[in-house]
């Protein structure tokens, strides 16, 4: 294990705390994009860029870092910018609790996933980072947080692909590769990411996207 | 076996197909050839893998008795919802509202939604099924999404979010139990495949099993439909087009049940077959009805009704599986997918002959809409558990099967929920049959393509509960079997 | 046999004239010289005699109606045992079938008044069958205090059994039951304080204001069922109180003077207590309701006889 | 095995088979009204007939025979058999629909043109094959099933008139409360068949008695779930509703054989059970006075004929219950003569009370037929109209009061005796309870009487008080022959009550394990006989005396004495609320009275109304407060279902963490 991992998975919590304390969603989608980026270079940081060189998955670690850059860090975010664009969006409305408030609860999320990690997880393996389960939770939580307490469609979808990139970097600590399911998991997400969005437009062009998703509200259907 | 195969890419091909075919009739048409053709291909395949696991594409597919006899009511819903479809959006392709681009996006993602919900039942990689699980999301997502108006947007938008956030989490239990299980792996076993997940059960860490079967459980119970994440559904299966609601409610959240099922014998390998996982189903299922109940009393949109029935049945299924009556659980799947099925499509005709589906505005159902009417009534009272119908022998199965097992209290809390959904589920259907019809409606005659649609199936019911075949309690002793079941 | 004829001709000669002894009583404690005691018989006889007029409204069941209630009287004179301890009818659980056939004649005295339509009769009617039906579990528990020691539920055993036990003064439960039975008896037959027979204000009445409407054979069969029902209660009061022998010639003067006794003792009441309000009434027969329940009590306190 | 048992089972089966024929007929012939009554009918009748046939076979051989068949259920399996206990009550229902069947072929003509048959028809067919399946499954499971068949079929017969306000309001609640009495029952099979792992009553009786714990849950979820049926105070709230709803023909089945299905029930459990403990007695003679008192005071207070019919039948229930009791607290003692008369006087009475009880219903539907009423205070005066009807509820009256010389006064003089013979013959510490059987007996006895002569009284004599009530016309012939037919059976129990004897006999025999009928019986039986006669004989009599004095005497005609007040009208007379009034008076506080008065204003009032209605103190006091209170707590689990997306997801998240913390101990 090589001091680049406990680097990186560092910066991802560092990324997760600056979403959790940005009130502007373009500063959210650039941060998200970056965590993207980190994640992209997370295999190489973990199996060393030699695996590029040589061995037998080559072709497969190649196309997952390519596939994950490709996506996390360039596609989603570029939708996401051109989501908040058209629905004229562009922080936060009224922000529930302060910034500080909540910079305080992302620290104290972080922390909590450090605490359980190291009482309730069994030890990490020797050789291995110990950043990576603390990370990755922390990272999930951040995303949890991010998705119930946003008040917009587009924060949701931001917090989601953060929750995302934590299960994506628990996964990596925990089964140490990409098995194949795993990078089609990526893809997925992508779909994901892309049917949320679209929604997101339908919602732009129909307004009123904070009475959106209150399901007991709706009226009583014609006919279907 | 290429057939096992076969079963996947048929369905692939007809949603390709789907998406360039020029007419919304063909589509309709192909979407009834494409389900014939599918369920041909499961009929064949079916017998031979109750009797043993068929294998594909190096052990990374596998039928077994199980998603077999899943399987089965599958295909046997997937095709009546198919002719349905034909019968629902017929009329509208005449006239042009269903017009070449959603009849492209409903026929595309129908069959994504049939070829995903397959793989979720024949693949034997945890990893795929996850995959699988979030593609069924995202190609009923589209469907529920279909007329793409405000309110099918917004139930779309939900189902969407909720049901991704849950199936993250289970993603986040199968790496915990494939971690847990590639610590234990040798060899050419492989920490993904259900063959050699059981195999290995007994040697994994139980905490670390039971960890990720909770993951699993809230992940996979959330597209299931268990209350409390049950949240996204009523809104999902009420804003879908019809045909879409019977396959949501009557197999996809079997799908998901299946899927959290599937792990019930490695966790119980690993911790020992004191039944701690299938305990854990228990309150699930006793929420699921109370909170059914609860929501039902209140409701007065039909489609919503039935959706909220469905978050009972499921919670009924779960409550069989964790009170050791695995067989009366496969039985009841199977009596709640023919009879939501059926409840689904009396409904369609009804919101279609009526213009509404609030139950306090439509009158007269047994005049107005005659077949529907009494459709909706008869399928009505066999979800509530009425006998004959064969849900009552499966709800008295589990009672019986609780019972044995020392459930006691479950039990009475399982029958007195069902007891008050029959009373709050049936006062608003009654309320519809009395009351007068409104006047100047006139009555709707049924379509020759209605009877077989609504008749058959409740027959079905009536027979089943009536009468054991051999060959369905084959099945079910060996579906069970491979699920084996709470000491 | 000599028993039977005694019992016919006391059931013939006796019930009529108590009613005139009551009244007889009733004049004298009013400083007056009253009627013949024979009086009722006189009405009975002209009764007899007479036409009779019967109201557009009634149907046959009006007829019925006191041909039931007198056919019903004398079926339960019949069964208790009058100057003897055993009756030429009795048989095993009579006791319950006695107080049925009273039952029986009330059923269709009261139908009878309903069938004029007239508001009156319905209100007499309808205070009878709630009087009635409080009266019926003091009547049932005064009986079983009388019948559970001789173990066996026919008045010729119960009767018998009496001096047994040591009559009514050694038995704390047989005298509540006396007690009860009296109230009974007061009920039943319609007399101050449950309902006054002389009354004019036919808005207080209970019974006669039943019959208002017959006349003629109807009113006759009506008088004679009334006296043969005062009779027989009054005979089962006097078994109780008095320990009348199995048969010889004691067991006639003793019953013939019990029963002046009940009649003179009825007529002293009446002379002497004012009707009660008719919303009081319920109370006093629950209370002799309760009067023989504590007599059960007490029949069972220490173990059964 | 007996062949004549075969016989006779192979009989009631084939009556089954000719109910389920007629009603698939009857439904098939779905628009032909007229066609499908007549088939509809013609196989009731001769469903009866047959079944009758059978079901007196079996009971005077007295033996027990059942038999398996080789269908496959899902669970359990289909057997049937047929003891005692079982022809008895066949018999009753055979006797109690084919009479109702009669009827209801020319009751139901009065809906021709108007609402379709066919659906009557059917399911009253189907209500009687259920009923008989019910009486001879031998399976737990089948048995649930033909019961639920027999409530499924009822409810519809209760909405047969389904457009009607109340008559939905009654299906609801007739619903609910078949329901709720399915869930203890289902409980109390699954308890049964726990054991031994099969629902089949040969397994459960193989399995041997349960022990004690087991075997009073399974007592007091028997009571819960059959009581329920059977209609004992407090579940009795559904009764009144129901009953009076159904078609008159139906009201008859339902009261008069559907209600004592639950008799059956708790019959059929008990002999599962083993020895009853005494005090299972005890309760049955507490339900028996409650609901005989409580039913017949509520009985007192109704002036809707059907429905006052209903709660008479919560009377006459408390009153089989009582002999229950006796029967269960004899068997305990092991005093047999006790145990038959208890429940030889019960099964007696629920014979006897399918039979009247089917008559008054009979005559209080002709009585609607001819009105269109129910309603006793617009009534008045219909037996110069209806002379057949009248005298059909006249004896359904007299018998129902337990008054001799009819069949009802038999029934009760066993209970009595049967109480007697305790209170003498038990240790003195038991002794007391069948004591209290006597006076609440003697007290429900005369209440009945208030409140038939009232029902009787008001609605049949005097002079009519409405219009419809004047020109109310007779039944027609076919629903006389129904009526005549239970005149003449409610007589014959009555005069000849051997023979009623003789078919109570077996079942009181094989539940009280008496070996041989006790002596007393039929000394008894014969007593009741001679009094019946004798009192027949003297009426006789003394009608032709009266006939003697009157021949040559003038008889008149005139008007009522109104005691001097010239100008009487029809409305002038007593009605039914006001005869209630001072019966109901010691006990009006248990009643839940509504008072609509808009009072007299002004100097001059034009009109005014008043009117009291005696609501029931269970419906109204607990079980509606009960629901409603269920219905309102509901209410705060719609959080779970407000604030969209965001919401929801916290409920997935609490249910992690709740999961987590919940199960922490165990990683």
């Amino acid at each position: 294990m090589s001091l680049n991992a406990d680097l990186l998975l560092l910066l991802v919590i560092g990324i997760d705390l600056f979403i959790g304390s940005t009130g502007r969603l373009g500063a959210r989608i650039r941060a998200c994009a970056l965590q993207g980026l980190v994640l992209a270079a997370l295999p190489l940081a973990i199996q060393g860029t030699g695996v590029l060189t040589g061995g037998e998955r080559v072709l497969h670690t190649v196309l997952a870092v390519l596939a994950t850059l490709l996506l996390k860090a360039v596609a989603i975010p570029y939708f996401l910018m051109r989501a908040m664009r058209q629905s004229g969006v562009q922080r936060e409305a009224e922000p529930e609790h302060s910034l500080h408030l909540s910079l305080l609860l992302c620290a104290v999320l972080v922390g909590l996933s450090f605490w359980i990690s190291a009482v309730m997880l069994p030890p990490p393996e020797a050789g291995s980072s110990p950043l990576g389960v603390p990370a990755g939770l922390a990272t999930l939580l951040v995303g949890l947080y991010l998705t119930v307490g946003g008040r917009t469609e587009l924060t949701q979808v931001i917090g989601y692909l953060v929750l995302e990139n934590g299960v994506f970097v628990i996964g990596q600590r925990v089964l140490g590769e990409f098995p194949l399911v795993v990078e089609l998991g990526v893809l997925l997400d992508v779909l994901v990411a892309v049917m949320l969005m679209a929604v997101l437009v339908a919602f732009g062009h129909r307004q009123d996207p904070s009475a959106a998703g209150n399901g007991a509200a709706t009226p009583v259907g014609g006919a279907r | 076996m290429s057939l096992l195969l076969a079963l996947l890419l048929v369905p692939v091909g007809c949603m390709l197909v789907a998406a360039v075919l020029p007419s919304p009739r063909a589509i309709l048409a192909l979407c009834v050839a494409g389900a014939v053709a599918v369920a041909g291909i499961a009929a064949v395949l079916i017998p031979s893998a109750l009797e043993a696991p068929v294998f594909a594409i190096g052990r990374q597919l596998m039928l077994d008795a199980l998603s077999a006899y899943n399987l089965a009511i599958v295909m046997f819903v997937f095709l009546f919802s198919s002719v349905y479809a034909l019968r629902y959006f017929g009329p509208a392709a005449r006239d042009g509202s269903f017009g070449r681009g959603k009849a492209r996006r409903f026929g595309a993602s129908w069959f994504g939604f049939l070829a995903s919900m397959i793989l979720v039942l024949v693949s034997n990689n945890v990893g795929l099924l996850w995959v699988a699980m979030e593609t069924t999301t995202l190609a009923s997502a589209l469907l529920v999404c279909l007329e793409f108006d405000q309110p099918s947007v917004r139930a779309s938008w939900t189902y969407l979010m909720i049901c991704s956030v849950g199936i993250a989490l289970a993603l986040l239990g199968t790496f915990l139990l494939c971690g847990e299980a590639r610590n234990v792996t040798t060899g050419s076993e492989s920490p993904f495949l259900w063959t050699d997940l059981s195999h290995v059960a007994s040697r994994m860490r139980p905490g670390g099993v039971k960890l990720a079967f909770l993951f699993l459980l809230v992940g996979y119970g959330t597209k299931a439909g268990l209350a409390p994440m049950h949240t996204w559904l009523p809104d999902a299966h009420s804003q879908a087009p019809t045909p879409v609601s019977a396959v949501l409610s009557g197999v996809l959240l079997n799908c998901a049940l299946y899927s959290i099922s599937r792990f019930l014998p490695v966790v119980e390998g690993a911790t020992g077959g004191d039944g701690w996982a299938f305990r854990l189903l228990v309150p699930f299922g006793l929420v699921s009805i109370v909170v059914a109940a609860a929501f039902i009393a209140h409701e007065h949109d039909l489609k919503r009704l039935l959706a909220y029935c469905s978050v009972e049945h499921i919670g009924i299924i779960a409550l069989g599986l964790g009170l050791g009556g695995t067989t009366a659980a496969l039985f009841h799947t199977l009596n709640h997918s023919i009879s939501k099925m059926v409840a689904f499509f009396c409904v369609g005709n009804l919101a279609r002959d009526h213009g509404t589906r609030d139950t306090r505005a439509i009158g007269g159902l047994l005049k107005t809409s005659r077949l529907a009417g009494a459709g909706l009534l008869v399928a009505i009272f066999a979800l509530v558990g009425m006998p004959p119908s064969s849900v009552f022998m499966s709800e008295l199965w589990i009672a019986r099967d609780g019972i044995a097992g020392g459930h006691l209290p479950a039990v009475v809390a399982f029958l007195l929920g069902v007891g008050v959904i029959f009373i709050v589920l049936l006062r608003p259907i009654l309320g519809m049959a009395w009351a007068p019809a409104i006047a100047g409606r006139a009555t709707v005659r049924a379509r020759a393509l209605d009877w077989p649609l609504i008749v058959l199936p409740l027959v079905l019911l009536g027979v089943l509960g009536l009468w054991m075949p051999e060959g369905l309690q084959d099945a079910l002793t060996r579906a069970a079997a491979v699920l084996g079941g709470a000491p | 046999m000599v028993d039977g004829l005694v019992h016919v001709a006391l059931l013939i000669l006796m019930p009529l004239p108590m009613l005139g002894l009551i009244n007889r009583v009733k004049s004298i404690a009013a400083g007056r010289k009253g009627p013949p005691i024979l009086q009722p018989v006189y009405d009975v006889v002209k009764l007899l005699q007479k036409g009779a007029v019967y109201s557009r409204t009634t149907t046959w069941l009006f007829v019925a109606g006191p041909i039931v209630a007198l056919a019903s009287s004398l079926l339960a004179a019949l069964i208790v045992p009058l100057a003897s301890t055993t009756s030429p009818f009795g048989f095993p659980a009579d006791v319950f079938v006695f107080a049925y056939l009273l039952g029986v004649g009330r059923f269709f005295t009261m139908t009878a008044a309903l069938d004029t339509g007239s508001a009156f009769e319905g209100m007499g009617a309808s205070r009878e069958a709630a009087y009635a039906a409080l009266a019926e579990p003091a009547l049932f528990l005064a009986l079983m205090i009388v019948c559970i020691p001789a173990h066996s539920a026919s008045f010729s055993d119960a009767f018998a059994s009496i001096p047994a036990a040591g009559g009514l003064l050694r038995h704390p439960g047989l005298l509540l039951a006396t007690l009860s039975l009296g109230v009974v008896l007061l009920a039943e037959a319609s007399r101050i304080p449950v309902d006054d027979p002389n009354t004019h204000l036919e808005l207080t009445m209970i019974h006669e204001v039943m019959v208002l409407d017959h006349g003629g054979p109807d009113f006759a069969f009506i008088q004679i069922g009334y006296a043969l029902k005062f009779f027989v209660l009054g005979a089962v009061l006097v078994h109780l109180v008095l320990p009348i022998p199995a048969s010889g010639w004691m067991a006639p003067v003793l019953f013939v003077a019990g029963q002046a006794g009940v009649a003179i003792t009825v007529g002293i009441i009446e002379s002497f207590m004012a009707r009660l309000r008719l919303t009081r009434v319920p109370q006093f027969l629950i209370g002799a309701c309760v009067v023989a329940a504590v007599g059960v009590l007490v029949l069972f306190t220490g173990g059964r006889p | 095995m007996s062949s004549i048992l075969t016989v006779a089972l192979v009989l009631t089966l084939l009556s089954v088979t000719l109910f389920i024929v007629a009603a698939s007929l009857s439904a098939l012939l779905g628009r032909h009204d007229r066609a499908s009554l007549a088939v509809g009918t013609a196989g009731s009748v001769l469903g009866c007939g047959v079944g009758l046939a059978g079901s007196v076979m079996a009971l005077l051989d007295g033996g027990t025979e059942t038999v398996a068949s080789a269908w496959r259920l899902p669970i359990g399996a289909i057997q049937v058999g047929i003891d005692p206990l079982s022809a008895f009550f066949l018999l009753c229902i055979f006797l109690v629909c084919g009479l109702g069947a009669l009827f209801g072929a020319g009751y139901m003509r009065g809906w021709l043109g108007r609402r379709r048959l066919a659906p009557a028809l059917a399911f009253f067919n189907v209500l009687a094959a259920s009923m008989v399946a019910v009486v001879l499954a031998r399976d737990g499971v089948l048995f649930l099933l033909a019961w639920e068949a027999m409530s499924l079929s009822s409810f519809f017969l209760v909405t047969f008139e389904g457009d009607r306000p109340d008559t939905r309001r009654a299906g609801i609640v007739y619903l609910i409360a078949s329901h709720a009495g399915l869930v203890p029952l289902i409980l109390l099979f699954v308890l049964l068949g726990g054991p031994s792992g099969s629902f089949a009553f040969d397994g459960i009786l193989a399995a041997g008695a349960p022990a004690a714990v087991l075997a009073t849950t399974c007592f007091l979820l028997a009571l819960a779930g059959f009581g329920l049926k059977a209609g004992f105070w407090p579940l009795h709230a559904w009764l009144p509703e129901a009953h009076p709803a159904a078609p008159s023909h139906v009201s008859a089945v339902m009261s008069g054989v559907m209600i004592k299905m639950g008799i059956y029930g708790l019959l059929r459990t008990l002999t599962f059970l083993g020895d009853p403990p005494e005090w299972w007695g005890f309760v049955f003679i507490v339900v028996g006075v409650v609901s005989g008192v409580g039913g017949i005071l509520h009985a007192i207070a109704q002036t809707d004929l059907k429905r006052l019919l209903a709660y008479s039948s919560v009377e006459n229930v408390g009153i089989v219950s009582l002999g229950l009791g006796l029967g269960l607290i004899g068997r305990a003692n092991g005093n047999a003569t006790m145990a038959f008369l208890g429940f030889g006087g019960a099964l007696l009475h629920v014979l006897n009370h399918g039979v009247m009880k089917g008559l008054l219903f009979q005559a209080a539907g002709s009585v609607l037929h001819a009105t269109g009423t129910r309603d006793l205070d617009s009534l008045g005066g219909l037996l110069r109209r209806m002379p057949f009807t009248g005298a059909a509820f006249l004896t359904g009256s007299v018998a129902i009061s337990g008054l001799p010389p009819l069949g009802g006064f038999v029934g009760e003089l066993l209970i009595y005796v049967g109480a007697f013979t305790g209170a003498v013959e038990l240790p003195s510490s038991s002794a007391l309870w069948p004591l209290v059987v006597v006076p609440a007996l003697a007290l429900i006895g005369g209440l009945a009487s208030a409140c038939f002569v009232k029902a009787f009284g008001v609605g049949f004599l005097g002079s009519p008080r409405t219009p419809a009530a004047a020109s109310a016309h007779e039944a027609s012939p076919t629903m006389r022959v129904a009526m005549v037919l239970g005149i003449v059976l409610c007589l014959a129990v009555g005069v000849v009550p051997a023979v009623a004897l003789r078919l109570v006999e077996a079942p009181a025999q094989f539940l009280s394990g008496a070996a041989t009928l006790p002596a007393i019986v039929p000394a008894i039986l014969s007593a009741a006989m001679r009094a019946a006669l004798a009192l027949m004989a003297t009426v006789g009599i003394l009608a032709v005396v009266r006939w003697a004095l009157l021949r040559r005497r003038e008889v008149r005609q005139a008007a009522t004495w109104g005691c001097g007040y010239e100008a009487p009208t029809a409305r002038m007379q007593y009605t039914a609320a006001s005869f209630a009034d001072p019966v109901l008076e010691p006990s009006e506080s248990i009643f839940v009275q509504r008072i609509v008065h808009d009072g007299l204003e002004g100097p001059f009032p034009r009109s005014a109304h008043h009117e009291r209605r005696m609501g029931d103190v269970v419906a109204d006091r607990v079980i509606g407060p009960a629901i409603r209170g269920m219905v309102a707590s509901f209410k705060w689990l719609d959080v779970l279902q407000q604030g969209g997306v965001p919401r929801y997801l916290v409920w997935v998240l609490l249910t992690v963490v709740v999961l987590l913390v919940w199960q922490l101990g165990a990683f």
